[in-house]
């Protein structure tokens, strides 16, 4: 229907011949604390995307406000909204442009599974962005709330660096 | 007229401004073709975020449909979800308590400012000014703070039921809407001096993007489109529902046809808002929020009924037809912005991409709201 | 305030059916018969009916002909009316598409016109309005991507919310995806 | 002769370190001003006060894929980052910070900032040329146009002062400006043209700087709700990077000119202060200047390109030729 054959470089990404562990660890701190997202806001997560973005919830605590509209600069798609089979392949094209390492967040239930939106007979959307792209994080909610996304970042930035920035409150609790 | 663009073999060139691009506000995509900075002509594609509400309106039952609504539009979510109740239930012969009644007034009113502000916010972010959005967000937090307080979430309520409210509110939420009626409009003042009175701003906004009466009609424009072209139209004055009529505001209309009086109808309308909810809570009448015989099942007679209402966004309407089943035989949503969006095409021809853009701001757009 | 509307709307619309198509009766079932007059009455012929605005949320109620259709939109639009929707309604029992025009006035006399005509299944096409109405477009090609319903001499009559290429009409009743 | 070119590469890499330490952190500074102006934190997690932050994004961004699109015209898309940071780190090895701090005073110091100033605006022409995408494009044709105008005015203003001074070394320019607020240029009450047309030269000259540096509201090249990032729209990693270090480089820049030409340098503006070290008062007064930069960014909508020609073309280009005019009068009269 909708698809289009966009050509997708599949072959990895040459990593260095001599690997510095600590230069590694050091560098993936910093892109840990500096994720900036894609400017792409679907549907109605993506208002919740620019309330966290706002006053209150404020990203940019965590370095993470710079919401850079090309993808070339950006380092996390934040996919806040229901992808339609019209939009896909412009959300795979977007996400080729971005430039390694790059990491995919799906926002909000549409874009984890289809959300309400999935049922029998439907003929308009796809069913959740990991259909066609890597997700690394999945976010929760119709919409998820600000507190959310905010957690999410954080788990992204565990999940980069291997560094918690908080220690886990259960975990001392149970312990 | 929105006709297709071609590629053409002489100076111009074609731009595509989305599907992913900051000031289309979701993903909206015009086609221009440019000359230099002017655009020849322009195209808009939309469709990108086609989700199906008219398929599911005839595939779910009443209630089940409910949630749509306040996904269709989600700044603007209660007026809407108040537009589809109202058909239904005159469909369905429900009657509504009073207090019902009132109590969506309020939430209607509430949610149109917090749509509103943050259309303010974007509005200004489109002609470079940032600090405008935070101001108007955090403005935007307390009415979500107290309408989460009643309904349960911040954005997609669900919180209208076929004859009545899902929840009542309670003094606390009074309390807090009478707090933040006085402290709204002293952000209404800083807004003024920050934003209206600024010299840039208004230099980009006097005489931008000219929309003439005739032009409004043909393409069945409302809201602040049709009464910044000097309208008087609003469908809670002209054809009144729910208890508006039982309420003393105005219209703001301006004459002037350009951007600059879009933004300020929109501008006035939260101080006309603001005092829909003032006299809301003082005449609030105490009594049930559902009536006593609510049907289980709601079966509509057979039928094609029409329910318009004002939201946010402008003249919203619901067609439905009913052949007496449990779900509807056919629901048309007529959205408001679908209509204000297609004179984009014909209106920004001849302009520089930086007005047409401006232009597309005022025009206060939610895409999904565009596709359904 | 809406009877005084409703009058002058309707001598503006009706001499239209009557002068067109004499061969219906001249008195169209004009009565109060809001309750549900389709299920029985069959296919409801065509003429002009004035609704209750309280129950149906339209005053003006008028189906005409293929044929007519732009004659009945031009004296709505010199009435200066403005176009609020088009849409379809597939009824696959009688093997008709139903298009249904909305029409309502910027003004604090309310009158809201609802023009419908009909059209066979097998070979749905309707004459366009974009000429009168520069708005019916989008509304027009929206019907055509859920109906299928040709919109003759429509300038750019491809999918507008579907994908540029699709071949499917997803509000027939008969659609399998 | 090794000892001065020891002296110069000495002065380079200091040069380098103040261009890129004062980029990195005016970084900081526009965030944690935004978030100040927009009644937020900004980012204050990493580190005191979000102190790592500008680090961390670099680092982030040199260890980021380079990207190439396809098509682009190689040699200038790599080269265009490097022309636009060059020239930057260029003119600050003529600043005077204080009477002893300056890397290389020359007699022409002046000129050679300008000359430099306008080879700037050829590597966003370039940036937008090679890149071959429309809005990069668009944004560079822009970026060009606005460059042209407003140095006119710009340098017009500054040959006003050059008349009363005499000298394009910007040392002297600063040592003719005495002791005291009087005597600076902004307010020449004591000097030997009493020209008191001055104070609308300095605004003039501020606004130039303001569109010289690409800075809100005359951010046209890479107005983000027209053209999604302009310019740089196709760069990403280190390439950006140096795009911004470069803007934030230039803002500095224009803030020392503007410093040196009308706010008397490293002279205190009360003679009783000179205990303070000069390169005290001078720092202070740029730091003034680009708060002053921040604030209106954050504060002010963006222009038109139409509305940006005119107010240099039509407004600011005869006032400042008039002013030229006045100054040379006075001057022939006292």
């Amino acid at each position: 229907m909708g698809a289009q054959n966009i050509p997708t470089i599949n072959e990895p990404v040459p990593s260095s011949i001599v690997q510095f562990a600590a230069a590694d660890k050091l560098i993936n701190i910093c892109r840990a604390n500096s994720l900036w997202p894609l400017t792409f806001g679907i549907a109605c997560c993506a208002i919740e995307m620019m309330a966290t973005g706002c006053a209150r919830f404020d990203m940019s605590r965590f370095g993470a406000e710079v919401f850079r509209p090309s993808p070339r600069q950006s380092d996390v798609m934040i996919v806040a909204g229901t992808i339609t089979k019209k939009m896909m392949p412009g959300i795979k094209t977007l996400y080729d442009q971005m430039p390694e390492p790059k990491w995919v967040m799906a926002l909000g239930n549409c874009a984890i599974s289809g959300g309400p939106f999935a049922f029998e007979g439907q003929y308009s959307i796809v069913l959740g962005a990991d259909e066609f792209l890597p997700v690394d994080i999945y976010v929760p909610g119709c919409p998820p709330r600000p507190e959310a996304l905010l957690q999410g970042i954080i788990e992204l930035e565990h999940k980069v660096s291997g560094w918690k920035r908080w220690k886990d409150p259960e975990a001392s609790i149970r312990s | 007229m929105s006709k297709p663009i071609e590629l053409r073999p002489d100076e111009t060139f074609v731009v595509n401004v989305g599907p992913q691009h900051p000031a289309t506000h979701g993903v909206l995509r015009v086609k221009m073709r440019m000359d230099g900075e002017y655009i020849v002509e322009a195209e808009t594609v939309i469709g990108y975020i086609h989700r199906m509400h008219e398929k599911m309106g005839e595939l779910k039952t009443y209630p089940q449909f409910l949630m749509n609504l306040s996904r269709m539009d989600y700044l603007g979510a209660m007026g809407y979800c108040h537009g589809h109740v109202l058909c239904v239930e005159k469909a369905a012969g429900i009657e509504v308590p009073e207090r019902a009644e009132y109590i969506r007034v309020i939430m209607v009113e509430l949610n149109r400012i917090a749509s509103h502000l943050f259309w303010f916010g974007a509005f200004v972010m489109d002609l470079g000014g940032f600090s405008p959005l935070m101001y108007a967000l955090q403005d935007r937090e307390y009415i979500l703070d107290m309408m989460e307080s009643v309904t349960g979430s911040r954005l997609t309520y669900c919180y209208f039921r076929f004859g009545g409210l899902y929840n009542d509110i309670d003094d606390e939420f009074i309390a807090a809407a009478r707090r933040f009626i006085p402290r709204m409009r002293k952000s209404m003042a800083k807004y003024e001096k920050l934003v209206t009175g600024n010299v840039i701003f208004r230099k980009r906004l006097e005489g931008n993007a000219f929309l003439s009466k005739e032009v409004c009609r043909k393409y069945g424009a409302s809201s602040a489109v049709a009464r910044g072209s000097g309208i008087n139209f609003d469908v809670r004055k002209n054809e009144p529902y729910s208890v508006y009529p039982e309420f003393n505001f105005d219209i703001p209309v301006f004459h002037e046809c350009d951007s600059l009086a879009r933004y300020n109808v929109r501008m006035a309308e939260i101080e006309q808002s603001l005092r829909i909810v003032e006299q809301a809570l003082d005449k609030l009448p105490d009594g049930p929020i559902m009536p006593a015989k609510a049907p289980k099942i709601i079966k509509p007679n057979a039928g094609d009924y029409y329910q318009a209402v004002e939201t946010a966004r402008g003249s919203f309407g619901v067609r439905l037809v009913s052949d007496g089943g449990k779900t509807p035989y056919r629901l048309k949503l007529r959205s408001p912005t679908y209509s204000n969006m297609h004179l984009f095409d014909e209106t920004c021809t001849g302009m520089m991409i930086m007005d047409a853009l401006a232009f597309m701001g005022s025009l206060d757009l939610v895409i999904p709201e565009i596709d359904r | 305030m809406i009877a005084e509307t409703t009058k002058k709307a309707l001598q503006a619309l009706f001499p239209e059916p009557a002068a067109a198509v004499e061969e219906i009766p001249a008195s169209p079932e004009t009565e109060e018969a809001d309750k549900a007059p389709k299920k029985e009455a069959g296919p409801r012929p065509n003429g002009v009916i004035e609704r209750d605005y309280a129950v149906h949320g339209y005053h003006l109620d008028a189906q005409v002909a293929v044929d007519q259709l732009i004659d009945a939109v031009n004296i709505v639009d010199q009435n200066e009316f403005f176009i609020e929707t088009i849409t379809g309604v597939d009824w696959i029992k009688e093997g008709e598409f139903e298009v249904i025009y909305d029409f309502s006035r910027y003004d604090f006399e309310v009158c809201r016109v609802v023009i419908r005509t009909r059209v066979p299944r097998d070979n749905p096409q309707v004459p366009t309005i974009t000429g009168i109405y520069a708005g019916a477009n989008w509304h027009e090609r929206e019907t055509h991507d859920f109906f299928g319903i040709k919109f003759e001499g429509h300038p750019h009559l491809i999918p507008l919310l579907l994908p540029e290429d699709a071949d499917f009409h997803p509000l027939r009743k008969d659609f399998k995806p | 002769m090794s000892l001065t070119l020891l002296n110069v590469i000495f002065a380079v890499v200091v040069a380098i370190a103040f261009a890129a330490l004062n980029a990195a952190y005016l970084v900081w500074a526009e965030r944690r001003g935004a978030g100040r102006i927009q009644r937020r934190p900004g980012p204050n997690i990493n580190g005191p006060f979000g102190l790592f932050q500008p680090p961390l994004d670099g680092l982030k961004l040199m260890a980021k894929q380079l990207t190439i699109p396809g098509g682009a015209d190689k040699i200038l898309f790599v080269a265009a980052p490097v022309l636009s940071m060059f020239p930057a780190i260029m003119s600050f090895v003529t600043i005077p910070f204080s009477e002893m701090i300056v890397a290389h005073n020359m007699n022409v110091g002046l000129l050679m900032i300008f000359a430099f100033a306008s080879s700037g605006s050829m590597a966003l022409l370039f940036a937008g040329w090679s890149s071959r995408n429309k809005y990069a494009m668009m944004s560079a044709v822009r970026s060009v146009s606005q460059a042209v105008a407003y140095e006119i005015p710009m340098l017009i203003t500054a040959i006003t002062i050059v008349l009363m001074t005499g000298t394009m070394d910007l040392m002297e320019i600063v040592r003719q400006q005495g002791p005291s607020i009087l005597h600076w240029n902004i307010f020449p009450l004591l000097t030997n043209s009493h020209n008191l047309l001055m104070p609308f030269s300095f605004l003039i000259f501020f606004t130039c700087t303001l569109a010289e540096t690409n800075r809100a509201p005359f951010d046209l090249g890479e107005a983000e709700s027209e053209l999604v990032a302009g310019f740089h729209i196709e760069y990403g990693s280190m390439g950006f990077g140096l795009f911004f270090m470069a803007e934030y480089a230039n803002i500095v820049i224009g803030s020392c000119l503007t410093t040196i030409l009308f706010l008397g340098g490293w002279h205190p503006p009360l003679p009783f202060l000179g205990f303070i070290p000069g390169v005290v008062w001078f720092l202070l007064k740029i730091y003034i200047l680009i708060a002053t930069f921040i604030w209106i960014r954050w504060t002010f909508p963006r222009t038109t390109i139409y509305g940006l020609l005119n107010l240099s073309w039509k407004i600011l280009i005869p006032i400042s030729l008039f002013n030229l005019l006045l100054t040379a009068g006075l001057l022939k009269v006292f």
